[in-house]
């Protein structure tokens, strides 16, 4: 009855079977399609085909660290640890892609800029975002109190999700006072398609991660309590 | 009323932190003295050059304050863990955000005081002139402390009562820190080349706000990491 | 006493009701109910690890429960903490000084942060026998020293509920006569008190009523029980009509 | 930005995909690794609270 007595729970809801398949059939079409039906860029060549991977593994990125900050308004609000599992599964979901988007970004900066690294807002951001991430999973390895661990984690990962769009702001006008911005281009149709297609592909498989991690989260704590409840018969007094 | 005994409760805090801080000695001058090898650190690694050196003045002061800064933040929940006092304190009546404004106003005093140090011998070793705008950097410097130490006394309250406290402190609070530095340091060194591209107002109008977002969300947070 | 939460139970100084704390994996409370009425003493006795503490600090708002409730006075720990902090006075097994501090100097800190500021802290250092080191710090101080000027600490409270865990540790013979007539002195005035021990000894003649957590459960103890538990089984019979015996 | 890019940077591009496809592919294994794990540990853990 209590609020507490929320984080007494049994195993989750399995993802259902299908999402897994569709997700990864649907990544491999909107790869395949893309690939196929995107002609060479006039400015950049096949280079630009980097953007079907780049920019879809950005937006999940960002999408999976707004999932974070959600979950852990939401904890600090009920108190209820499946938040915090939610949370925690989707920063290790994110952090991977955070650190596969800086990776795809030095590989199409380099051939297109002839350098690895540009201090421009985008990349500083997500740099930083990474580092934040870094920090987010390691004071929860560092943690082994479940509920100081929440609530930790939970304030660090509202707080890192306020400094990511002063981050973005505070390089922007650091480079606008040195050096002009370039200018983004606008997209011609037979990308888009493609662009849409991988942006949807990778959301579904991002989605399909978490989920996943997330049941993993579950099962690992339903087992404590249900070996706890085996133990001492049950807790209920 | 209830006011009132928090206000006291502030003041409380911050005398005993300095209190206890003055009479251990040793905290003070090695923190200090830290930040002034970091300064000469910085010297030698950018060279002998002197143009460079003053070119680089106002990020290696930052820096300087930054690191020995972050030994600060730690010390001042290492006093409260030694022999269980912060489970004391948390047994007060009062509000949580007092405890937080007592720390950080102690903090705020003790690397305020750091400051003066690094900053008259980096004068010297950077050989910085110093310029008719000092007033505003001494502002400028005052506002970039007040976001280091806001950000440092919150995540201080976590990691110094969590394993791997040396590690963890920097990595959760330098990526926190990069849009106040970036501001701070953009400002100190456009007023130190007499701000030709009246770039200084702007950065320290950014300061401003971030100090303020910080300050907000660090009082608001800090009740959920203070308990548990 | 300020308090703006719902009185529940007034009467009842503490009423948990199947509170529940688990570490990890480990469930150290798994339910305990337990009322202590205004004016009464309860001893409070388990062997090392059986949550005693940790159910105290639940008490004392310095852990959160796992599940379940907890009241003192009728207001939630959990909920209203702050109208729980100025009913409770939590003797613990850390001192909770600061050593840079002279023993006046912690008192004034504390009577601060009590929001007591005009206490009388002379009268206080004078009870617990410690005027000769006023103005020492309290590095220099045994442990017993400590325990003493913790002890002031709660003179300057007078808490209307009082936890003492295992108070009587590192005391001598008469700081234990000075804790107990601190203890006899808050029950005149109504206030509540619960104390773990693992020796009754020292508690003859001040509690009313004992109690054993074991399996993270509270029960009423026999005597077998307290043997199981390393009590003496003679340590039973102390508190009912014990009041001669020290 | 530079002209001379048609056929150039095919490197990259596959660099790229190979790099993607790796990623996704151990977090896969990983992912459904973990999840297999607990889920096994988890009906042992029920089956023994059946048992007393």
């Amino acid at each position: 009855m209590s609020p507490a007595a929320t984080n007494q729970f049994g195993p989750p809801k399995p993802a259902p079977a299908w999402l897994g398949w569709l997700a990864f059939l649907f990544f491999t079409f909107a790869q395949v399609f893309s690939l196929m039906t995107s002609p060479a860029d006039a400015m950049m060549g096949h280079l630009q085909k980097n953007m079907y991977v780049h920019v879809p593994a950005a937006w999940v990125t960002f999408g999976a660290f707004g999932v974070v900050l959600v979950a852990s308004l939401y904890f600090l609000w009920k108190d209820d640890e499946r938040a915090d599992l939610l949370a925690a599964s989707s920063a290790e979901v994110g952090s991977l892609f955070c650190g596969l988007t800086l990776v795809l970004g030095m590989l199409w900066g380099r051939p297109t800029w002839g350098v690895w690294w540009s201090w421009d807002a985008r990349l500083t951001s997500t740099l930083v975002l990474f580092l934040i991430f870094v920090g987010y999973l390691s004071l929860r390895s560092f943690v082994e109190d479940p509920h100081r661990r929440g609530q930790w984690s939970a304030a660090v990962g509202i707080l890192g999700a306020i400094n990511v769009p002063i981050v973005w702001m505070s390089v922007q006008w650091w480079r606008t006072l040195h050096q002009i911005q370039s200018s983004p281009r606008g997209l011609a149709p037979e990308y888009l398609r493609g662009l849409m297609l991988n942006l949807a592909a990778f959301t579904l498989l991002t989605v399909w991660f978490i989920w996943r991690r997330y049941e993993a989260a579950r099962y690992e704590r339903a087992a404590e309590h249900a070996a706890q409840a085996a133990a001492l018969g049950g807790y209920h007094g | 009323m209830a006011f009132r005994d928090d206000v006291r409760r502030i003041r409380a805090i911050v005398w005993k932190d300095l209190t206890t801080e003055r009479r251990s000695k040793a905290g003070f001058n090695s923190v200090a003295s830290l930040g002034v090898t970091i300064l000469v650190l910085f010297g030698l690694a950018l060279g002998p050059d002197g143009p460079a050196l003053h070119d680089a003045a106002a990020g290696a002061l930052w820096l300087a304050i930054l690191f020995a800064g972050v030994l600060a933040f730690n010390r001042s929940y290492q006093v409260e863990l030694d022999g269980g006092a912060l489970e004391a304190l948390l047994l007060y009546p009062g509000a949580r955000w007092a405890i937080f404004a007592g720390k950080l106003i102690a903090n705020l005093i003790f690397v305020t005081l750091m400051l003066v140090i690094v900053v008259a011998v980096g004068i010297v070793l950077f050989s910085v002139d110093v310029p008719a705008s000092w007033p505003q950097i001494v502002l400028i410097m005052m506002l970039g402390v007040l976001g280091i130490v806001s950000l440092g006394t919150f995540y201080a309250a976590m990691s110094s009562r969590s394993r791997a406290r040396e590690v963890l402190l920097p990595l959760l609070l330098y990526p926190m820190l990069i849009p106040v530095l970036l501001a701070a340091m953009s400002a100190t060194k456009a007023l130190l080349f007499g701000d030709v591209m009246n770039e200084a107002g702007a950065w320290m109008q950014m300061l401003v706000i971030f100090d303020v977002i910080f300050l907000v969300a660090t009082f608001l947070a800090f009740e959920y990491v203070i308990e548990v | 006493m300020p308090t703006s939460a719902p009185l529940l139970s007034p009467d009842l100084a503490l009423d948990a009701r199947g509170v529940a704390r688990r570490f990890g994996a480990r469930w150290v409370l798994r339910g305990v109910n337990l009322q202590v009425r205004a004016g009464e003493m309860v001893g409070l006795l388990g062997h090392n690890g059986c949550g005693k503490s940790t159910f105290m600090r639940i008490v004392a708002t310095l852990l959160k429960a796992s599940a379940g409730d907890c009241f003192v006075y009728g207001s939630n720990v959990k909920s209203a903490g702050d109208d729980v902090r100025h009913h409770v006075g939590f003797f613990s097994h850390v001192p909770g000084l600061y050593d840079d501090l002279s023993a006046r100097e912690n008192l004034a800190f504390a009577a601060t942060m009590l929001g007591f500021p005009s206490a009388d802290i002379d009268a206080a250092l004078e009870r617990v026998g410690l005027t000769h080191v006023t103005h020492e710090r309290v590095r220099g101080f045994s442990a017993g020293m400590q325990r003493r000027l913790s002890l002031a600490r709660l003179i300057l409270q007078r808490p209307r509920l009082l936890l003492l865990d295992e108070p009587y540790n590192n005391l001598d013979v008469a700081g234990i006569a000075l804790m107990n007539g601190f203890i006899r002195e808050l029950n005149a005035a109504g206030g509540a008190a619960l104390v773990v021990l693992h020796d009754l000894v020292p508690a003859a003649g001040v509690l009313d009523r004992t109690v054993l957590i074991r399996d993270g459960r509270v029960h009423t103890p026999a005597a077998a029980d307290l043997a199981h538990d390393g009590v003496s089984p003679q340590a039973i019979t102390l508190p009912a009509g014990a009041a001669g015996i020290s | 930005m530079a002209s001379g890019m048609e056929g150039g940077g095919v490197g990259y591009v596959v660099a790229s995909y190979v790099i993607t496809w790796v990623v996704l592919g151990v977090m896969l294994v990983r992912t459904v690794g973990s999840v297999r794990r607990a889920r096994a540990e988890y009906d042992q853990a029920a089956k023994g609270e059946f048992r007393t």
